[in-house]
């Protein structure tokens, strides 16, 4: 009569769906400061579209980084803070797993919202529709690596006052491969240069992450709910 | 042998000379804190001991 | 063979052995650097393209591999003291990691000193100079997680993850850099590379490798006593060596 | 080694707390239809035993077995026949106190909501069952979260103070159900500073600073 490890997994997911729609505006706050960042720029730099051109991946990979960082420190703390992570990790599933599902649940609710919106900042910033395609791939490949890297950023340090900068200081160095090879996608598929080259460097680095990341992530976790 | 051309590095003196003075200021710096941190966890440890013989409670 | 890696796991011995080594290699390390300087600023002939300019590798290059080779016993410390549960491979890591990031900040003055006279300017997004920038920040990140704890078990267990889990990214770091660098900047501005060299140039430059190697055992000798003695001092043998 | 082979033991753990030896040597021994009450004045390591004991915390010496074998080697099996109830109640307070049940629970064994209910009703908290956890009071989610012991069906209880803000009646109905679930066979390791006053065979375990 045990529960299955994908019936566990789906359960989580929908655990983690149900508890962020429950709170809608800690939903959008990462959304809403993604498009804050990126109104920064332009008003930083210039108005011209076509100078806008050869900032706009650069700019739009660094904003989808820091709201996407901006809301993983939540991935664990209000779990742990209520003691829910405990009866999670003793649910007889394995950490592993847990972390596993509430992960990806993570990763629907932050990345695939930033995936989606980002047509409508690409356009503000001047990024023609013929490279949106390549925009979103990348995007979906960066922010899902983002949210395994963060993973292991947050168990790390979940168990801290003040954890939110270290998270940020201890994941972003680990994230600058995928800045580099997703915004330079992007820029290649603006310049009309075909970018499969940066996207294979993008996906490898995805699926690198994504296997190796749960176990990290697992003794990160085991470390601090000692 | 130290003549004025040795000190010059050719033209590049403002790099070289300073290259070499930070090098051994890091140096120096790794020794002096190594040795200041050896010395202050040996305090630490004599202190406890101290705590320990006389017997005041560690819990 | 295996008494001798079983006492390393015991921290009275290494305590000991690393309170004699540490003079020894300190000496030889003097030694080391001592020849190195005197041959590479004096001995050693003027490249023909950089000019007196190029003796500046006597200090980049060696800081530089340092750096990198202290990162990976910090990490290789991290992975025996996590997967075999040796708290001394904790106190190793602990004990590199501010020599580590002092050779990375080393590096990146040396180089930018370096680079001045190529490029006109301090920094110039160099791959190799980008890389040891990231590396630094990885340094710094495993620091302050170590101190962030208040219990120093769980300090150093999610330090020596944050190493590992570094480690592996070192490479993936510096190959996307190089990869950028290709991309934006072409092949035009000539990267901080050591010129080919001869023999007269190499002998210096293997020396000062050596000594700064020596340097950084003896260094974290005396630091490792530290973190021993701090990570041990409710342990009986804490107060004998203490008390004498 | 007197690992008991059909149920709980535990064999000389050492924990430390920075510098602090908290558990030093603690043993036991615990077999199917018996209870151990672990009391002691605060900061002795009463938590600490617990989380050692399902397999949260390593100790640093010393082993915890379960049915003859360490707990590292069959973890998540040992774990999926225990359930533990925290010191706090553990409740999302944006999920309603079924929603809770669910998740918890679902994650151990298929379960139906209307054994969910029934637990709830078990331990007279029927009524805010749909309910957000936010909004009941201390006693209320003691409740529950004893209910979401009950509906587990773990054969090995372990519960950290569970008495905390019960009223009369509350302590009354936790002590009936403690005594059903070791007559039926069950585990029981609970941690109590005062007497559980039940007729069951009960072991006690007292730890000192």
């Amino acid at each position: 009569m045990n529960v299955g490890a994908w019936e566990a997994m789906f359960l989580i997911v929908r655990r983690e769906l149900c508890l962020s729609f429950r709170r809608p505006d800690q939903l959008l706050q990462p959304l809403v400061f993604f498009l804050i960042v990126t109104t920064l720029f332009p008003l930083g730099l210039s108005l011209q579209l076509s100078l806008l051109r050869d900032m706009a991946p650069g700019v739009l990979w660094v904003a989808a980084l820091l709201s996407s960082l901006l809301s993983l420190d939540a991935l664990f703390k209000s779990d742990a803070d209520d003691g829910t992570l405990e009866q999670l990790a003793l649910s007889g599933q394995g950490l592993t797993l847990i972390v596993v599902a509430k992960t990806f649940a993570h990763w629907l609710v932050t990345g695939v919202a930033l995936i989606l919106v980002s047509p409508v900042v690409g356009t503000a910033l001047g990024i023609p529709g013929s490279a949106f395609a390549t925009m979103m791939l990348s995007l979906s490949l960066g922010t899902l690596t983002l949210s395994w890297l963060g993973a292991i950023g947050a168990g790390l340090t979940v168990g801290l006052r003040r954890g939110n900068v270290l998270l940020s200081l201890i994941v972003l160095p680990l994230a600058m491969p995928l800045l580099i090879f997703g915004a330079g996608a992007t820029d290649r598929a603006i310049s009309g240069v075909s970018p499969t080259g940066a996207l294979y460097f993008l996906a490898a680095l995805c699926v690198f992450t994504c296997t190796l990341a749960p176990f990290a992530a697992t003794t990160a976790l085991r470390i601090t709910l000692e | 042998m130290m003549n004025s051309s040795f000190w010059a590095m050719g033209g590049y003196a403002r790099y070289v000379w300073p290259c070499f003075a930070f090098a051994c200021v890091v140096l120096a710096w790794n020794l002096w804190s190594a040795r200041r941190f050896r010395v202050a966890a040996q305090l630490r440890a004599r202190r406890a001991a101290e705590m320990a013989m006389a017997g005041v409670g560690e819990s | 063979m295996w008494t001798w890696f079983y006492k390393l796991a015991s921290p009275p011995y290494v305590y000991g052995v690393a309170a004699v080594l540490a003079p020894w290699l300190l000496g030889a390390a003097a030694l080391a650097m001592g020849y190195g300087l005197i041959a590479g600023l004096a001995i050693a002939p003027p490249d023909y393209q950089q000019g007196q300019a190029f003796r500046m590798i006597y200090v980049h290059v060696p800081s530089a591999l340092l750096s990198l080779t202290v990162y990976t016993v910090m990490a290789a410390a991290s992975a025996v003291a996590l997967i075999w549960r040796i708290k001394v491979g904790h106190a190793v890591s602990a004990a590199s990691a501010p020599i580590g990031a002092s050779f990375t900040i080393l590096a990146l003055v040396t180089g930018s000193l370096w680079g001045r006279p190529m490029w006109g300017t301090y920094w110039a997004w160099d791959p190799r100079l980008t890389s040891e920038l990231i590396l630094l920040f990885l340094y710094v990140g495993v620091m302050s997680l170590r101190l962030a704890f208040e219990e120093p078990s769980r300090g150093d267990r999610a330090a020596a993850l944050l190493a590992i889990v570094g480690v592996v990214n070192v490479p993936i770091v510096h190959f996307s850099v190089v990869w950028w660098n290709s991309l934006h900047q072409g092949a035009t501005i000539v990267k901080l590379g050591a010129p080919s060299m001869p023999g007269s140039m190499l002998w210096p430059l293997l020396s000062m490798w050596l000594g700064f190697m020596l340097f950084f055992a003896a260094v974290l000798c005396i630091r490792l006593q530290g973190e021993v003695l701090n990570r041990e001092r409710q342990s009986t043998w804490v107060r004998e060596a203490v008390k004498s | 080694m007197n690992t008991a082979a059909d149920g709980l033991g535990v064999e000389k753990v050492h924990v430390w707390r920075g510098d602090r030896h908290v558990l030093k040597g603690v043993s036991l021994a615990l077999r199917p239809r018996q209870l151990l009450h672990v009391s002691g004045p605060n900061g002795t390591g009463k938590t600490t035993l617990l989380r050692v004991v399902c397999g949260l915390l390593r100790p640093e010496q010393g082993l915890v077995s379960w049915l003859g074998q360490s707990i590292m080697g069959v973890r998540t099996e040992y774990q999926a026949a225990l359930a533990y109830a925290s010191h706090e109640p553990a409740l999302k307070a944006d999920l309603t106190a079924l929603e809770n049940l669910r998740f918890a629970v679902g994650l151990k064994r298929r379960v139906t909501v209307s054994e969910l209910r029934a637990s709830l009703d078990q331990t007279g908290v029927a009524a805010c069952a749909d309910l957000p956890a936010r909004v009941l009071s201390a006693g209320q989610r003691r409740r529950v979260a004893m209910a979401r012991v009950l509906a587990m069906s773990a054969t090995l209880w372990l519960l950290d103070e569970p008495f905390t803000n019960l009223d009369a009646a509350g302590t009354d109905l936790l002590r009936n159900l403690l005594q059903s679930h070791v007559e039926g066979g069950g585990l029981a390791l609970v941690v109590a500073h005062h007497d559980l006053k039940l007729d069951c065979s009960v072991h006690r375990l007292e730890l000192t600073a």
